[in-house]
């Protein structure tokens, strides 16, 4: 718990300072402050890729060991990569207005599949609210959990080959095409958007945890009369 | 003494296959009749006959009054009660919503369901979904309908299939609170053990024509 | 007042059945997710072309998939289930308000889902105001209703049923088409969207006295 | 050679269903006489405008309505008869190739007889040749059969499921659509159609692949 | 003799309500084991453990020297036979059609369907579909299908209910087959008529126990 609230702490703090950093940088030429969200935007999307990867490891890790905080944990982390994947999306559609004029295109290659990306984890976390049986709920998710991680290197290549609105990626073995001090905000902003992740889903996992002994608990007391001897002296009237 | 049901020389073919072939029978007031039989011969045909969802396509027959295939039964149906092989539950439906509707529909009070459903032994399972339910569990819920709305004409189909030794008590009660109310009661079923002591008169049907039975 | 109080309860009960089931729901979601997505990917960039044909292509998409609500699996009438009703001595009549009450109620949910959802997505290229968009779509629901209840009631039953409901309706549900289009879009036209609106409080009068009239009928034509 | 005996089996026990139940008829026959009639109806007189988004609209519409295909209540999955089958010890494998197949038949029959219509109805700006057509078909409805195959394994006795096994579909049936879509555009523009076409071969090695290795746990993750 | 069925304090839980808790029992070569209890105990789940159609929720079970949960019994379900509440037939086939299913998909020919029809006094049935037959003669269907498929496990769901006198014979042979090939037998009912002198051993479920009967 403790600890919980620690990582907590350092991650607002983080955050702070990321936003602070931000405003160090100089505005874009062409977008003026519209471009400091890319602060925002970047970090969330990466963050949701990992959440997404998180979410596969954790379906193997359940597929070999049966083991239930696998499955906790792939579950956990799919809900904060979908809210950091609907963040990233939000604030690209802010972000387009301006520099673009249009808030969505369905022709760009990079929001479309972002947008179908969301929608195959929105289905994936819907699979697992409609699965009561535990296990069943399990085996089920761990399947779509493995196959949907396939669209992360999708999205993120999508740029490469479709060639659109969105731009390439700006880290590149090669060098980085962003100036210094961007640069600098940006890697502060992946550091705190990384632990504000992390403690997400240690809560969320607590969270799981409770929900999971709150079932065992319901379950004992469920047990056992169903079928009692009838009572046929009873009236029905009304 | 009234007569319940009268059929004269009836016949059912369904899909162009003739499956009962003129059955005569009758069923008065306070009776209770057992109609016997193996395994495909009509039984379930015939009753569903007499409950008026198939019409006759040859003779003639009545039943509370009404001609079969006329206008007139759509007056006495809600005087029938039927239990067939396969129970009338909404599956998503708890068994306690399921009797609700019932009693909602022939304007009694919500207050019902919950003693029809002790009637069976089922009030410990009254939130259950139909689908979470035990086939028996299933069979006993369908036969709290009829204690809920009791019919003066009830008719079973095999009333005790899948059912326990505690729950025959239960169709033995509810045969005879219907006799009692000045009604009747045809029992279907493909053997003596269970409906034999219920009945006071046996019919055998076999190759679609009724004899009387022993 | 026996009839309103069953047609009531009927429809209360088809409403907690969906509820359970869910399965309307399940028509507005995949509805909503993919075939509104589907279309613009397919089409590809062409925004202005989307744009045109969003108000049209609402009203078809609507017709084409509102009508399955009266038919969908959970409306209780498996066999066993609808026998009991019947010997229970309901009211053909009042089964049929009651059902129909249930699947209007339920379509204009989904209506107003899928139009919202199309605002957003496709951004077409006149709006009608709120109100007028609600009054047509409430008639519309009422129309549709009715006719796929019919139609539901007509085809129980018969294996191709998911074949025939349609080819049912979807002639007969042409004023009803024609009368919501018109009246959502002759704004940028004419703006004289009064006879259209006329036309659909009247196909749904029409409606409403052939339903009540042939329930009986249907219900007997449907054991 | 067991494996292909039993998907042979099974794909024929499926089809003989089909026939029997008539479910993708019902698909087809509802879809041709409405839908196809509907949308123009709804878009009005602008024949233009119509025949511009013929071909994008019947890629939509293929994909959204034949991937329900794969989840009609016909297929032989009802409880007791999977599990039958699973007692049988047939291959998951096995019998998911052979769903496959059958599925992919029916799919192909379905969108080859929608696609006649809308051609006879809409008539297209650009029809691509009949083999052209025929092979990005034969692609689509592939991939589409292994995809739906999956999510209605995925979905089983899911309250919800004709919901959620859309929603599962459509997006990652992206790639076919977008490929099919593009395909048969393409030829109007620039006419480089092969790109496509390989994504379209690409997409079904890849499905077949995760299909194949996936079937086993789906099948365990069914019960 | 070896040893087909060992269970050691399973239990099940569905949905997240607890049905079987801490079962133990065993069946070897050549037994034939009953286990009666009321109506919504739990044999029909118990039956369908067995079958491993549902895992355990706790304990250690084998079938057929598979560990129930683990990915062996894939490599032994073909040889458990199972039939329950509802006959596994696809209601728009005929019922030689149905089984024709069976026998190609276990590498028969055709030829044994009709056989395996006959034995089940459903001959002149085979080309009904099973939607037009009635329900005792879906149940015969369904063990027709045992015949056709002999299995070494076999796994009956109140065998009896709906089939008539002359049906009785039928489950009496089928269980002395299984038992004769080296198989055994787990019948599962609410009382002893019926499969009382076909079970060697008798087990009494209740409120999700098992106890040996009398
Ligand atoms: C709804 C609209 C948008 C979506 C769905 C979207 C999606 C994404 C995704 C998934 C990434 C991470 C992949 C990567 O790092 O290469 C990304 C990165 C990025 N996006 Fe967007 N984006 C949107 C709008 C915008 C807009 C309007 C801009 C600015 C004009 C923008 C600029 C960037 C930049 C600069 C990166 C970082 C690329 C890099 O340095 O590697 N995005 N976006
Ligand atoms: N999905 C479920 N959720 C909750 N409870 C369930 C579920 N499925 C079954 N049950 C409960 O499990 C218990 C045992 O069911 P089961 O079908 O095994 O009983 P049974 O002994 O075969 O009864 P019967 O003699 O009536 O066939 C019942 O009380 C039933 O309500
Ligand atoms: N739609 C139909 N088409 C053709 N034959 C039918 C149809 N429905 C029923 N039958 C036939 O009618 C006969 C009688 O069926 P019914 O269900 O009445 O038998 P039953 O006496 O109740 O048998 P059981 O004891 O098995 O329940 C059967 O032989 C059946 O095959
Ligand atoms: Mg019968
Ligand atoms: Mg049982």
């Amino acid at each position: 718990m403790t600890r919980l609230r620690l990582l907590m702490v350092v991650a607002g703090l983080a955050a702070v300072v990321g936003v602070a950093l931000a405003y160090t940088t100089p505005p874009e030429a062409l977008q003026r402050t519209y471009a400091r969200i890319v602060n925002i935007h970047v970090p969330s999307m990466w963050l949701a890729f990992l959440a997404f990867a998180v979410t596969a490891a954790g379906s193997i890790g359940w597929r070999i060991t049966r083991n239930r905080s696998w499955d906790r944990l792939a579950g956990g982390s799919a809900e904060i990569g979908v809210l950091f994947t609907i963040i990233g999306l939000v604030t690209g559609m802010i972000w387009g207005r301006p520099v673009w004029g249009v808030f969505f295109d369905w022709g760009d290659a990079r929001m479309a599949s972002t947008a179908v990306l969301l929608l195959v984890y929105l289905a994936y976390l819907a699979l697992r609210r409609t699965t009561i049986d535990p296990e069943v709920r399990a085996a089920r998710a761990s399947i779509l959990g493995i196959v949907a991680v396939i669209q992360v290197p999708l999205v993120y290549f999508s740029v490469n080959l479709f060639r659109t609105l969105h731009q390439t990626q700006s880290f590149r073995p090669d060098g980085s095409t962003m100036h210094p001090t961007m640069v600098r905000a940006l890697l502060v902003n992946l550091a705190a958007f990384t632990l504000l992740y992390l403690a997400l889903l240690s809560a969320r996992m607590l969270v799981a945890r409770l929900e999971d002994a709150a079932a065992a608990r319901e379950m004992a007391a469920a047990a056992g009369g169903a079928v009692l001897p009838p009572n046929l002296t009873g009236a029905v009237d009304g | 003494m009234s007569v319940l049901v009268q059929l004269e020389e009836v016949g059912v073919t369904i899909d162009l296959t003739p499956i009962i072939d003129r059955v005569s029978l009758e069923v008065s007031e306070g009776d209770c009749l057992a109609i016997l039989g193996p395994n495909g011969v009509g039984k379930t045909t015939l009753l569903r006959l007499i409950a008026t969802l198939i019409t006759p396509s040859s003779g003639r027959g009545r039943v509370l009054g009404a001609a079969l295939g006329s206008r007139a039964v759509l007056a006495v149906r809600d005087r029938i009660g039927l239990a067939g092989h396969f129970p009338a539950l909404a599956g998503p439906l708890t068994l306690a919503e399921n009797l609700r509707l019932v009693a909602r529909l022939t304007g009694r009070g919500d207050g019902s369901v919950g003693a029809a459903l002790d009637l069976v032994g089922l009030a410990g399972a009254a939130d259950r979904t139909a689908d979470q339910c035990s086939h028996g569990m299933r069979r006993r819920a369908d036969l709290a309908r009829l204690f809920l709305h009791p019919p003066q004409l009830l008719l079973l189909d095999e009333p005790h299939a899948g059912l326990d030794a505690s729950a025959a008590p239960i169709v033995a009660e509810l045969v005879r609170r219907v006799r009692n109310a000045a009604g009747a009661a045809v029992l279907v079923s493909h053997d003596l053990t269970g409906v034999g002591h219920l009945a006071a008169r046996r019919l055998w049907l076999d190759a679609g024509r009724l004899e009387p039975s022993e | 007042m026996m009839f309103w109080r069953q047609a009531m309860t009927i429809a209360g009960h088809e409403l907690l059945l969906e509820r359970r089931a869910g399965e309307t729901w399940s028509i507005i979601v995949p509805f909503a997710g993919a075939a509104l997505i589907v279309v613009p990917m397919a089409i590809g960039t062409d925004l202005q072309l989307i744009s045109r044909i969003a108000w049209p292509l609402y009203w078809a998409m609507v017709l084409l998939f509102g009508m399955q609500i009266a038919w969908r699996h959970s409306a209780s009438e498996r066999t066993p289930v609808r026998e009991v009703m019947i010997l229970l001595g309901v009211d053909p009549a009042a089964r049929f308000v009651g059902r129909v009450l249930a699947n209007a109620l339920l379509m204009t949910v989904f209506m107003v889902g899928v139009g919202l959802l199309s605002l957003l997505l496709y951004s077409p290229v006149s709006s009608p105001g709120f109100g007028r968009f609600a009054l047509v779509v409430l008639l519309f629901a009422a129309g549709l209703a009715q006719l796929s209840t019919m139609a539901a009631d007509l085809t129980l039953g018969i294996g191709a049923r998911a074949a025939l409901a349609p080819l049912l309706v979807a002639p007969l549900a042409m004023p009803l088409l024609i009368g919501a289009a018109q009246s959502t879009a002759s704004v940028t036209r004419t703006g004289v969207i009064l006879p259209w609106l006329l036309m659909l409080v009247l196909a749904d009068l029409i409606l409403a006295v052939v339903g009540l009239l042939t329930a009986r009928a249907l219900e007997e034509a449907a054991i």
